[in-house]
Formats: structure tokens, C-alpha cells, sequence
């Protein structure tokens, strides 16, 4: 069924809301008034006719509760619904953020609590709440870095970054002052050493590394690699994305690391919601705890406190602010609830059975298709397009086939350093027979595929809201918004 | 735990096919040591109920706005909240997706970022809006930064009348790209002028920002500004924070702003304690490829059907990399939605009565706190936000009242810690939500207080 | 997608909850402890699998937000999100029944309150409102008809009932130990005055009459009949399922009515919830008044009692109880939520435009389909299958054609009284477009249906998740629960 | 008005189309005087802000159970409800869905309701259950006016440990169809023997009724009950209203019920302050055309898949009318999706344990209160409900409780209130919600009051 543009549905006059008239008051809008007679241009709905509208636009949606969603470096797992019960308790959800420090002593206990598990579950002394995603949890992190080399007068601008990491890595770096410089990978899908220790130098800032990698593996040198860059004088950056490979069972603090940002809406399950909000908290080791942003909570004698100026009394030197407020409390409250849900055995459970299951998911299927890296992997399975070689079938074409057969695709096309990577990632909120199901439905795409019929490939999906779209006349000659007259 | 669903017989089983012998074998690559074998020193796994109870205690510790008369602003705004909205936003379609990187099974979320987008063009007056930003201040800092790229300069330009959030936010963004920000501290009783901002704008000028509304509540034609800007080659950038109140005051398209951008919170998203909001980002068709943030644009599928994609992606740093337009990368899709959603049973009708209403409840106020005896309103104009100066430090009446069950509003030392000259003066807000009887309520009080 | 069931899903120690373990004691079951080793045969599923399940078989449903829904007499409005929030309100909804009532002081003014409105919309002196369902608010109604008799001594078992009503009304006559003597319909769709009048005598208890009735037609008659069986010493019973088209516009005791449920999900809007719960409260006449079941709400000064034990000093006769505790006070909140939402004002709009919408799809359809009664029609318009003669379609195979254009399809072959009757209720909460949008489709349908393509309407519906259904082998052998065995 | 779409321009047109001069010309058949031309005497019309308010008004002039510690049962038991449930129940295709008369389009309903009949069968370890009807008390009711017609007698003998509200309540459906209601009254310390009834029950009978556990929360063991019914051509009625029970103790199908039917409101449903519940209602198979209510069947479609569909409806009154076996229409469709829902959460495990817990608690509440001087448990047995005797009329004390901000119990003489021996007993029930401190205050507050 289509659904029409909610421009397309309005009539004037009519509304989804009451709203009692104003009392008669003298305006005092200074003279800039908005003309009554010029239209805005907004649709006019019942509210009957927007609930039908946004329901029917979410059925042509897929997301976790749909099914199996192994979009691989996202960790589509359960979203629960009691976080999203807590998120919209009264005493959290109506709190101001500017209300007086005595009318919100557990809302600072809440975020200090959310911080104590964090550092705990990293081993890091600090942290830093305020990131509202794990882009800005990266460009918080990196300039802890540039803050802590420029307190120390050095002016190191170079960044070594693998050639496999996500591309917020380098557009962070950039965005900080520093340029980047590619380490390229090994055979087995790791930093190639020997590469990484040769371009060690005085100018080297630090490193920005993705462990577990987006490989989906971990970095076996990781030690080596946080002493090398430690001796060159710089810091080492873990971009913490795939944390929930290891949250429970490795602490990023005992691999050497300064500073990590943690995505809590791939780790600590708060939802994903159509791209955002996120929530991008970062870990600091000692050496740059003190240069983390305002605001943060402290605890004294007679409570909780935000500190939302810099003060350097207490030897802290923020770099700045990096958002507005104090940060996305909205998904602090949910990955808490999370967090206390699973507990230390919960999470170390959770991170076990997220690796398990990748492990099974490459298991079944490396038997047909081709490995990416050899070995056991983190919490996603890689693979390039190496099988379907000759067969006429793309990386897309198969991953529009997986769509008709009821499972979102996995991540195409990255990390970049594969050939038409296949990256999948089963959670581990799904169960095995779920995995055995996508498996199947691989497996017997793979024998079509390999059978000749690249024509049905070209031209999946079949049973979707629609056909495949054409990105690129988009792109050509971009309508981005509805206007009468392209009605 | 009642969110794994794997037995041990199908974790036996899985190893087996996968050739290892335990769970622990898998993670060999880990370095020697570094491997736990013990659980972390936290509170073990809890049931729905236990966990249920201790969030409702820590709720419980705090005053919020909808258990006691609210006058806050300054960036976040108490605004009724249709019922329909939040339901909405937690339909799993929606709450468990993630970005439309399969636009065939992801029309719902792209549809609806096309006409967020269309609403925010709509109600600043501009030709185009992006998919969304993290709030209004990231977004300013962003704004800024797509100046100086558009126009190959370094230098902005803030008004004092800028949040100082947004500013802070804005120098932490440039602080470490070589870009110079100039300004003009702002006071409540230095009435922004037209031309207070002209001798700062140069040849090397990327872009002057201002607030409209400004943060002391204050309204200003920048038509003016935006022609000096233009003379000098710079943009303009307005600002907002209070997204009702383009329902009753003019564009800031048109005063022939470049970029308008600014907090979306208002508009279907709860208080939350500061977060998350959504950034509202608008500008004009020619500097749409300058623009941060992801795009949801118009196409047609292979049966000719109309349908939305992402686009323009080439400007994103999944594909730039460094030479990316901005490091962002998720946005604040549901709460987007929750504007969307929200912004659409208001229709044209209901965003301009609201903003009507929320206009005649910031009078109502002012009025009745005019009448109080150490009160001082110091805006010539306002929308449902104004500056009022106390005989007594404002931090301390603000504390006094929240021990007669009121939270009066911000008190400017709050956002201006080292700002002596501010001590007196508080910011009120009004809306919708604040009833006569709040409004009474809060005038009595601060009487009480200020005798 | 196939859903299986949750009995084939499950797996034997899994389980969508975390509960403590219960501390030790020494059980008091009195000898009867469910043996350890006894399965019940739950199966056991993890919380992300009961999400997914419910979440897609949801999707396979059609409810009002899904789209437009005419089905007849069962008034589909919107259901209003405003009205599910307050119903969870703490101090509503964790409300205990049988909390001392000084602690329930608010829910008893609630009931009230609601109670008020319904009298003053009907005009009525008293109310029940303990009724679970607009069938057990028939029930209500009979049974102080019969009380009332009783009391007067009378021993009256005769009651008139339209061939055109409800299945519930003959039934619960039936359940009341009265007899039903079917009064014909006139070409018109109305009561048969004189049939009536002939049918009247001292055995007769009363009528059981719905008005608006259920071909949707104001019984014009009403007074005179009114008067007639008050004259015969009869009582006058109104079905209120149709409530909702005069709602706010006239009054039912304007008409002599001694008793008429009100069926709070159609009227006002409480969800019909695939399948209830509804709530039926019944307004009374005087005369019928003392017979009201307990318990009920009175106020005094020191507050609100509920009155839950039959005392005849206040001079009251109830006929007993009716349900356990007091009624469907989740949906007195909803149909009070509705009302204030509406006022007096917007009850009269809400009727109004029922009538509007109901008449202007019966001018469009009436351009190619038979009308069943000429006039205009109230909140619903009734057609028989003479225009489907000769075209090898029923009506129940245009209905599954209508399935495939993505609406709901009306009400069919009821009422009885017409030859296969299409009873189209599109209610006031739809728009013109809407309507428009069905009338389009529906006639297009009856021309592809005149032009001779039967064989398409009799496979329809093609687009469904189940195509038509084997009624017949259900009822014959039925299965009515999952074992292992018929898995 | 928000949920009304037609514009005026619509109604217009839309009149012209039909050919009427207006509105009231379409009401043309209601007699003269009647149509009324103004509003009736009720406010007008009000914004959400202002329902909501207003509704919260009066729900903060109660004291909730979730806000006080409570153990109130005797038919009615708080329980957590995870989430989870009230988010599927919300869900429109659910919500605003009607009675799956479509099939095609209503599978969801009608799995699940195949799911419930399933789960419903199983704990109470029946052959087949139906799809729900309105509550515990209406489904007595019901089973003996079917046990009636099966064994076409006109006596249902009803136990004294029976719930006097599903005693009315059967009486009231009785009344007129000439069915003699014969029993014996309760009381707390008779303990019921499991011949108590024997001599009631003679060849006229249709079916014997009782509780288990009882209305005073005792459990016995009915087997011989149901032989002796049996031997005299008459059924047995196990009725409950604690569904968690049979997750702890025999279930009624091992007793040889032939009906067994309840409140379902325990799994899934709010207490509500008494409704919407859900009524549980199962048989065997031999009595399966008898049962009241929808059943929902299995079969297969055009294609040969697997579908559900509505059955059996020859029983039911749209198709029998005078003849059908109840005149039940809508059930609890909404109720009965949050048993399933919970039911299915929960699993053999969980129900299990949760009944445990259940249990436990019980039994350490009856031990704190079997310490305070003036309380005495009266109950050999029980699961997680109880009897107590206090020195003081029971009503009494609790009112002196509340003010002590405890819901202590319900006492006897709100169930019974004709029944002056019954003044000083007390239902005390607790469930997973209590906790630790819960008990303890309890016990402490009934030592204040009783010393």
C-alpha cells in the first residue's frame, strides 16, 4: 500500500491537537510578528489520520523485532522495553537541565552510577559522559590527546590509523588538527607491526586502532602495539565500537589503552532508533583523565555535583565542551538499566555467547563461502566475495536476495580492505536457530547463485516495499524536500 | 538471563561445530593476562522487577518539572507532549532499526526523515534541512565550521547573544582547526543592536552568528546583519533553541540567513535532563553540498515508484574520510521522529496557536512578576522567554524557591560562572504547560523571597 | 513469513525472566506440591524471542491504524493513545478492588463522574455500571426488567424483539427466562408498527428494540412504541449498540426508553482489542432504577461510598451482581478520557459527522449498488446483493476482494433481515478522502464483477498472509490447542 | 476537535453530494422535540494537556498499591508485569484490531488466541480451553449454566470456601432460569473436608463448585469430590482465582474436574481496581460444544497453510441466537494477549518459580504475622494467600494501617458483610512483590495496632 506525504494528506483547517485560545494580551514580539497571512507551509492532520500515517510508514520498516538483523560493526541486539519504561519515569524523563543541583541528586547519582560501571567494566579511572555518539566520542577522545600533547608543548600532528577502521577514525583526526597516516594490514586481518613500528616518530601523536577490529578480530598485538606508540611519546586511541566482544572479559585498561569511547547503543543495547540518538561515553587512562570536558559529576560530602566550568583547582584542564547540557542522560538511564539487568556474570555471558555465535555463523558458513581472515573471530564474521567469483553475482545483489528471504543483509563493502566484504554479526541475542535459518538461506543463495541465475540476483528484492532505488539520479539531482510543485 | 536465549545444550553443540572447546578458547588471540577468568567486581544479574525498583528510587530523589510550577529555559523548553508521539517513536519498526542502509526495507524511517526535513525548511524559512544533528549547539558549531568551508575562511564571528553552551561548544569545535572566534560578551541590558556586530566583520570573516531569540529572550530584525555579512562575502548563521517560535515570530529565512540551525527539543521530545535532543540544520540550495549530516533525498525504484534514499553521502566521512564535511555519523533519528510526529498534529494551525499561547503565557508572566517588588523585567521583547533582575543573587532566590516546591527559572551565574556583572539576573520561561495558577504561584513566592 | 507457534519455538531451560531464587522454607501446600518432575508444557523462550513473535504476528493483523475499517455496527474509531496513557496512571492502575475506600476516594469520583456524563447524554436518572460487555449490559437490562415485573408481581415472560436485532438480544432474553416473539420489519427497515400493536398483551414484558437499529435507520416510531408497551405494562429495553450516531443529539430518555446499555467501545472509543474487553453500562429509567445490581457509587458528605451489598433501606431492590468486584473501571477511564476530550460540543460534532460520513458513502455507492432501505441512513449504510445478481459473486467474495485493496471489508450478511446484507459503517474519525478512496475501489470492484470475472473474486483475497480459510474442517474436527502430537 | 478530520469545507461539500440542506436534515426521522439543537449540559470540548491533568487529579486521590506496601488479594493479586507485555498490547495491529471475523487479516489475533487456549489448557491440565471470557466470577457463572445443559439438571451445589462475589454472581445468572443455587456457608476455621459436600450432591444435581485453593486460601484435594460427582452423573467445577498457583501445587486435572475456569488476571493483567480481567475457562473434550465463549480452531487455507479461524460459532448467539449456549460476544481479547504474552515470558521455568517465590513469601509473611500478639494464621495450608484472626475487628484495623500507609489486607466483612462472625478475619495474601521490608512493616504496624 502507499502512503502518501503528510503534505499530501493535509487540509487547511484542520488539526491534531486542542489547544485553548490565548487570553488577549498585548503582544510584545518587538514588531517581528509573523504576518497572519503568511503561510508556513504545514500540513493540517487529525490525529487519527497521523497514527495511521507513522504506523503504516514503520511496516515499511525492518528492525530487530522484525527478525535476524546481523548487520555486521552495528550489534543489532535486543532492544528491552523496560529501559524504555525507566527512560520514561517521572523524576527522569521531565528533569530539566538546568535545575538546581538539590532538585536532581539522583539523576547525578544515576549518572555517577553509570560511570562507576563503565570504568569498572574498562578498568579506566575516568570518564567522560558528555559524547553524544561515538563519532563525538572519538573527537573527545582525540582532543584529550591534542590538549595533553599541547599541555606538554609538543607539537605532534601525525595519527596512525589502520587502513580498516571506520571512516569517523580519520574525519575525527582531521577534525582535531591532525593528519592521518594508513598502517597498512597483515595477511590475518591485524596491524602489520613491523609497518606500525616503522613509522613510529616524534611527530606521531598517537594511534587510533579499533580492537576488536573491524575485522572482527582481535588485535593479538594490541600489547606490543600500546607499548611501541607509549615509548614514541604518543597515546593510543581504541575506537571501543566492538566493546561488546569483550565487555566482562577483557578490560581495555590491562591492553594499555588511554582513551576508548564506548557506543552504549551497541554495547549496553539502548536502541538504535533509525540512526540515533547514540550515546558515546569515553574511558581515560590517568595520563589524560585530567584533560576529559566539562561537565562531569563529582561526589562530595553533602552530594553530587556538576561541574560545568572549567576550574583547575583540581588539577583537571578540560579541553572544552562538547555539547550542550550534560550529555544524553536519556540513554545513560538505559544502558544502566542494562547494565543491572545482565550484571558482571550477565555481560561476560552476553559477550561469550555474542562471540559463539559469530563463530557458529562462520563455521556454517565457510564451508561454501570465502573466508576473509583465517581463525577464530571476535563477535562478526568476515567474508569476501571471493566465492561468488564468476558467478556474475555481487556482494549487493546477494544482500538484496537475503532481504526476500525475511533477514536484513549483512554490512557490504566494509571494512574497505576486503574485496566486497560480507562483515556479519549475529549478537548474541538471537538464537541458534535463528543463525541456522539465515544460514540455510545463505547457503542455498550461494547454490543458486553458483547454479547461473545472476538474473534473479540483478534483480532482487522481489517482495519489499520497493525495488531497488536509483541512488544515483538522487544524488544527480537531489530533491530533498516536498514542495507543491514537485508534488 | 532472560535476554540470552542459548542453552548450555546449544552451547555445546555449537562448539562442537565450531571445533573448540570452550567458549574461552575462542578469545586466544588476547594477550597473555589480560584475559578474565572471574566476572568484574559489580553487582551480579537482577530481574526486571529489582532493577524497575532501583531506577524508580533514583527518579525518586529528584524534583521534576511536571511535579512542581516550572519557569526553566534557557535551551530546553517543558512542552506538552501528545500521547501519540511516544507511542509512535516505541513501535519497534521504528525504535529497533537502524540507519536506512537498505532503503528497500527502510521506506518508513527514510519517509519520514524527508518530511522532518521538509518541516524544518518549512517553519526557518530555507530552501533545504538535513536528516537531523545531536542538538543546537553541536549543530552551531557545525554551522560555523561549513562557513569557513564554504567560504575558505577561518574566522567567526559570535554574537553576545549566543548561548554559552553554544559558543563554548562552538570554540571547543575550533580550537584545534586554526579558526579564529571573535565576539561581544552579551549582557541583558546591552540591547543588541543591529549594527553591533558590523566592525568585526572583515574580508576574512567566514560567518557572524546570532541567536534569535537571543539568550536573554530578546528578538532583532537581522535583515540588516545579513546584508553586511553578504557585503563582506561572510554568511549569516542564526540560532535558535525555542523551536515554537517561528509559529509566531518571523523567519530567520527571511532575513536572508545562510544556515539557520538550532535545538529541536521543543517540538515532540521530552526535558530528559539534557538529553537526547535532536539539532535542527537548515540552509540554501547552493550550499547544500557543504552541509554536515546525513541527507534523505527523492528517487524512484526500479518500477518507477517514488521512494527515498540517503544521499549525497560523498560529503560523509564513510566515504571521505578525512576530507569528510564532519565527523557525525548516526544523528538523532528518533528523536527526529518524535518531531516529526509531533509537528504534524500541530499542523500550520496548531504550531502558530501554540506558539500563540506559549507567547501570551511569557506576558502573562512578565506582567505578574512586574508587579512583584524586587522584580525587574528587563526585555523590551521576548517569546516565551525574558530576563528578569532580583534585589538578591538570583542563585540563591532560585535555591529559595525550590524549598517552596518551585523551580523558578535559570539564573544567568548558572551559564555565566565567571560573569560578577550576571549574579542578579534570572532567565523565566513560559509555555503552554504553566497554568495561572503556576504563574500566581511563582509571583507569590519570589514576593516572599524578595521581601 | 511463517510464525510458528511459541510451543515449537521453545526450548527446555530457556525463559524470558529473571527471577531470585525463592529463600528456603518449609512449604505449607498442605500435601499437594506439583510434583518436581511433572511438566506443565510451557515452552521456554527468551525475552528477544516473545518480541519478535508477538511483533510479527501482529503483522498480520488489521487493526484501525492499519487503515479504514468499515465493519458495521462494530463503530471502528480511532482509538486515542491520550486514553491508554491515563489508564496507566499511577493510582489508577494499581488500584487493588478491594482497597479501603478512604484510599480510593479518586477512582470512586471517577466512576461517578463517568457515570454522570452517561446520564446526562441519555438523560437517564440512574446507571449501572458494572457490566462487563455490551451483552452482559443486555443481561443488566433484563434482569431489572424482570425484577421489576417480579416485584410488581407479574409474571410477564413474553418479549418482542425485532427480526433484525443482535444475536444478544434474543439470547439474553433467553437467559432472563423470557420468551422472544420476533416482530417483522416494514419495507423500510423499520419496526412494524401494527405487527407490533398486534402483538402486545399482558404477558408481554417488553421490547427489546435497537435504535438507531441495525440496518441503520432511526426508528422513527420510537415514542409510539414507547408509549405502546408502557401502555401494554410493558417495559421498554433499548439496545444502545448504535448509540454513537445520536450521541450528544438526542436523548434516549426523550424517547420512553426504560433501559439501554451503551457499549463504551464503540461510543467512546475504548479499544476493541481484537476481541474485548468491552463494558456495557446500563442506563435506567425511575421505574427500573431500584433494580440496578450492586455495587454502585453514591455520595454523601463525608465522600464516595461503594455500595456492595444489597440494602433496601435506601429503598432499592437490586437484582444482585453481576461480575466480580465493581466493572470496567480501565475502560470508564478511557470513555471519560473520550468524553472530556470531546465535551458536549464534540459529542454532537463526533455524532454528526458519523451520520455525514455513513450518508455521503451511501450516495456514492448507491450509484451501482442496491440499496436495502431508501432514506437517508444514520452512522451506517445497508445494501443487499441484488446488484451482485448474476455475476457469480457474493457478497463474501467481494468482501475478499476488498481485502486486496487494503481495507477492512464491512459487515456481511448481517443483519438477517437482508439478502446479503453489506452493512458499511465508516464513522466520524475517517476522512473524505478516505471515503472516497473505498467508494473508488468498491465500485471498480463491482464493475470487474459485472464484466464477468468471478473466478478472481471467488480466489480473493491474493495479498493476505492467509489466503481463504477451511471453516468448515475447523468445526468438523476441531483442534483447538497445540500438542506435540498434532505439531 | 483532534479526532475529527472533516473540515468544513468537506461537510459541504459532502451535504451537496448527498443532497441534504445540512446535518440535522439527515436526523429527519427522529420525532418532533426530540432532536436537540444546542450542546447537552457537559463541559465542551478539551486539549489533551488539559484531560490528562485533569484525569491525573483524580488518580492522586488514591493510595496505589505500588506506592504502599499491600497485600490484598482475595480474587485480585498484584504481580510484576514485565514491559514487554504492555508494549505488545499497545501495538495497534492488537490494539484497535476487532473480533478476527477476517481471518485473512486477523491471524495475529488468532494464533495468539490459539497460543492462550493452549497455555490455559496446560496449567490447569484440561484437554481444551476457550478464548476467554470477562472474568473469574462471570466464568463460574457460566461453567454451571453449562454443567446444566450437559447434564440437563437444574442444582449446582456451590462450596463454602467459593469466592461470595463468584457466588452471587452465579446466583444472579441463575435467578431466572430456574437453576436452584444449594451450598453451605464458609467460615475461615471449619477446614473443609472432602466429603463436606457429599451429602448435597443427589441425582438432580448438574455440578458441584469449588475452590482451590479457597476463597480463605486452604487447598484440598478434590479427587474423591470429582468420583462422587461422578457416581452421581454430576460435574465438577474447580474454580480458582489465583492462576499462579498451578505453577506450585496439583493441577484441577489431575483431580478428574470436568470444568475448571478462573481469573486469569495474575499473568499479564493490571489490578486495575478490578477490571478489565480475564476470565479462564476450560474443559474436557467431551463437553467441548457446550463451553460458552469463542474457541479458536486450527485448519489450513486455499494454499494449504497452516491458519487459525474462529470455530464451533453454531454454539454461539449471533448464529443461535435464543438457543446458544451464553449470549457472550466480546471476551477479553486485549486480557487475554497479556496472559499470553506474560505466560509465554515466563515459560515452564519462570512459571515455576515464580510460583515458588509466591509461596515463599507467603509462608514468611504468615511466620512474621504468626509472631504479633493479637494475629493468629488460621490456615493449615495455603499457597500465597491466608487467613489471619485479629484481635480487633479486622476493618478496623485496617483503616488504622492506611494511616499507617500500609494496605494491610482485605477483611472478611467486606466480603461477607452480613456475616457478624466473620468481623475479626483478615485475607492477607503476598506475591513476588513483597518485599522483605514490606513484611516487616506489616508485621510491626499490625503489633502498633493490635497492642
Amino acid at each position: 500500500l502507499e502512503e502518501k506525504l503528510i503534505f499530501e494528506q493535509g487540509e487547511p483547517g484542520r488539526t491534531g491537537v486542542d489547544l485553548p485560545d490565548p487570553a488577549p494580551v498585548k503582544s510584545r514580539l518587538g514588531g517581528l510578528a509573523r504576518a497572519e497571512d503568511s503561510a508556513i507551509g504545514l500540513p493540517g492532520l487529525s490525529e487519527p489520520q497521523v497514527v495511521r500515517h507513522f504506523t503504516r510508514l514503520s511496516q515499511k520498516n525492518f528492525g530487530i523485532d522484525s527478525g535476524f538483523f546481523p548487520l555486521g560493526s552495528c550489534t543489532m541486539k535486543h532492544n528491552p522495553r523496560l529501559n524504555e519504561k525507566v527512560a520514561r519515569l517521572p523524576g527522569i524523563a521531565d528533569l530539566h537541565p538546568m535545575q538546581p543541583e538539590s532538585t536532581v541528586q539522583g539523576a547525578l547519582e544515576l549518572i555517577d552510577q553509570c560511570a562507576h560501571w563503565l570504568m569498572v567494566l574498562t578498568g579506566m579511572p575516568a570518564v567522560a559522559m558528555s559524547p553524544a555518539s561515538g563519532a563525538q566520542g572519538e573527537l573527545c577522545g582525540m582532543m584529550a590527546i591534542r590538549a595533553a600533547l599541547d599541555a606538554r608543548g609538543e607539537n605532534r600532528r601525525r595519527v596512525l590509523v589502520p587502513e580498516s577502521a571506520h571512516g569517523t577514525n580519520p574525519a575525527t583526526a582531521a577534525a582535531c588538527g591532525f593528519t592521518v597516516d594508513s598502517i597498512p594490514a597483515t595477511e590475518d586481518g591485524r596491524v602489520d607491526l613491523a609497518a606500525f613500528e616503522a613509522k613510529l616518530g616524534d611527530d606521531v601523536a598517537g594511534i587510533m586502532l579499533t580492537n576488536p577490529n573491524t575485522c572482527g578480530l582481535f588485535e593479538r598485538d594490541v600489547r606490543k602495539i600500546a607499548d611501541l606508540v607509549h615509548a614514541a611519546g604518543g597515546y593510543f586511541y581504541c575506537d571501543g565500537a566492538n566493546f561488546n566482544a569483550i565487555v566482562g572479559r577483557v578490560r581495555p585498561a590491562d591492553l594499555g589503552i588511554d582513551a576508548m569511547h564506548i557506543n552504549l547503543h551497541k554495547t549496553f543495547s539502548t536502541p538504535h532508533g533509525g540512526g540515533g540518538p547514540g550515546s558515546g561515553p569515553v574511558v581515560f587512562s590517568e595520563a589524560l583523565a585530567p584533560f576529559a570536558p566539562i561537565p562531569y559529576v563529582v561526589k562530595t560530602e553533602d552530594g553530587f555535583h556538576m561541574v560545568e566550568t572549567a576550574d583547575e583547582k583540581d588539577g583537571n584542564k578540560p579541553f572544552g565542551r562538547l555539547k550542550g547540557f550534560h550529555g544524553q542522560m536519556g540513554m545513560f538511564v538505559r544502558a544502566l538499566s542494562y547494565m543491572k539487568s545482565h550484571g558482571a556474570d550477565g555481560l561476560r555471558q552476553a559477550s561469550g555467547d555474542a562471540v559463539l555465535n559469530a563463530n557458529y555463523l562462520l563455521a556454517r558458513l565457510k564451508t561454501k563461502l570465502s573466508v576473509a581472515f583465517p581463525g577464530y573471530c571476535m563477535h562478526e564474521a568476515l567474508f569476501d566475495d571471493d566465492f561468488l567469483k564468476g558467478t556474475g553475482v555481487s556482494t549487493l545483489d546477494l544482500a538484496k536476495a537475503i532481504i526476500d528471504e525475511g533477514f536484513h543483509p549483512m554490512t557490504m563493502y566494509f571494512p574497505l580492505v576486503v574485496h566486497g566484504a560480507l562483515l556479519i554479526e549475529p549478537t548474541e541475542t538471537e538464537t541458534k536457530e535463528s543463525i541456522d535459518q539465515f544460514c540455510d538461506a545463505v547457503l542455498s543463495l550461494v547454490a543458486k547463485a553458483e547454479a547461473g541465475d545472476s538474473e534473479f540476483f540483478k534483480n532482487a528484492p522481489y517482495l519489499t516495499p520497493r525495488r531497488r532505488l536509483d541512488e544515483t539520479a538522487a544524488a544527480r539531482k537531489p530533491i530533498l524536500r516536498w514542495s507543491p510543485s514537485n508534488a | 538471563m532472560r535476554y540470552l536465549p542459548l542453552t548450555q545444550a546449544d552451547r555445546a553443540s555449537m562448539l562442537e561445530t565450531i571445533g573448540a572447546g570452550s567458549v574461552d578458547d575462542l578469545y586466544c588471540d588476547v594477550p597473555e593476562g589480560a584475559l578474565l577468568k572471574e566476572p568484574v567486581d559489580l553487582p551480579h544479574h537482577q530481574g526486571e522487577m529489582q532493577v524497575e525498583r532501583d531506577m524508580a528510587k533514583l527518579a525518586a530523589k529528584n524534583m521534576g518539572t511536571a511535579s512542581a510550577p516550572s519557569f526553566l529555559g534557557a535551551g530546553a523548553y517543558r512542552h506538552h507532549i501528545p500521547a501519540t508521539v511516544d507511542y509512535i517513536i516505541q513501535r519497534g519498526e521504528f525504535l529497533t532499526a537502524y540507519t536506512p542502509y537498505q532503503p528497500e526495507i527502510a521506506q518508513g524511517t527514510l519517509q519520514y526523515l524527508f518530511e522532518f526535513q521538509t518541516q524544518v525548511a518549512s517553519i526557518t524559512d530555507m530552501d533545504v534541512a538535513n536528516a537531523s544533528m545531536w542538538d543546537g549547539a553541536t549543530s552551531c558549531a557545525e554551522a560555523v565550521l561549513m562557513a569557513c568551508r564554504a567560504t575558505r575562511r577561518k574566522k567567526a564571528v559570535l554574537s553576545g547573544g549566543l548561548h554559552p553552551h553554544y559558543r563554548e561548544v562552538t570554540e571547543t569545535y575550533c580550537q584545534y582547526s586554526d579558526t579564529q572566534v571573535a565576539g561581544r560578551d552579551g549582557h541583558p541590558e546591552h540591547q543588541a543592536t543591529a549594527d553591533e556586530l558590523d566592525d568585526l566583520i572583515d574580508d576574512q570573516t567566514a560567518c557572524v552568528v546570532v541567536q534569535y531569540p537571543d539568550v536573554f529572550g530578546r528578538l532583532s530584525d537581522h535583515t540588516k546583519l545579513a546584508e553586511a555579512c553578504h557585503a563582506k562575502g561572510a554568511l549569516l548563521i542564526v540560532v535558535f533553541t525555542e523551536a515554537v517560535a517561528f509559529g509566531a515570530i518571523k523567519s530567520p529565512g527571511s532575513f536572508g540567513a545562510d544556515i539557520v540551525c538550532g535545538e529541536g527539543q521543543s517540538i515532540g521530545n521530552a526535558l530528559g535532563y539534557g538529553g537526547p535532543y535532536v539539532g535542527l540544520f537548515a540552509t540554501t540550495s547552493k550550499l547544500v553540498r557543504q552541509m554536515p549530516g546525513r541527507l534523505c533525498g527523492e528517487t524512484v525504484d526500479q518500477d518507477g515508484k517514488r521512494g527515498f534514499v540517503l544521499t549525497l553521502s560523498t560529503r560523509e566521512q564513510h566515504i571521505r574520510r578525512e576530507k569528510a564535511t564532519s565527523n557525525i555519523c548516526t544523528n538523532s533519528g528518533l528523536c527526529s521522529l518524535a518531531f516529526t510526529v509531533h509537528m504534524s498534529l500541530l499542523g500550520e494551525d496548531g504550531y502558530r496557536k501554540l506558539a500563540a499561547i506559549n507567547h501570551e503565557r511569557a506576558v502573562t508572566t512578565a506582567d505578574a512578576l512586574d508587579g512583584v517588588a524586587g522584580v525587574e523585567v528587563v526585555n523590551d521583547s521576548f517569546f516565551n522567554e525574558f530576563t528578569v533582575k532580583l534585589a538578591k543573587p538570583a542563585a540563591e532566590v532560585v535555591e529559595a524557591l525550590v524549598a517552596r516546591g518551585i523551580l523558578a527559572g535559570v539564573p544567568l551565574s548558572r551559564l555565566y560562572p565567571n560573569r560578577d556583572d550576571l549574579g542578579q539576573y534570572m532567565l523565566v520561561a513560559a509555555t503552554e504547560t504553566n497554568t495561572d495558577e503556576d504563574i500566581a504561584a511563582l509571583a507569590a513566592a519570589l514576593k516572599e523571597v524578595l521581601a
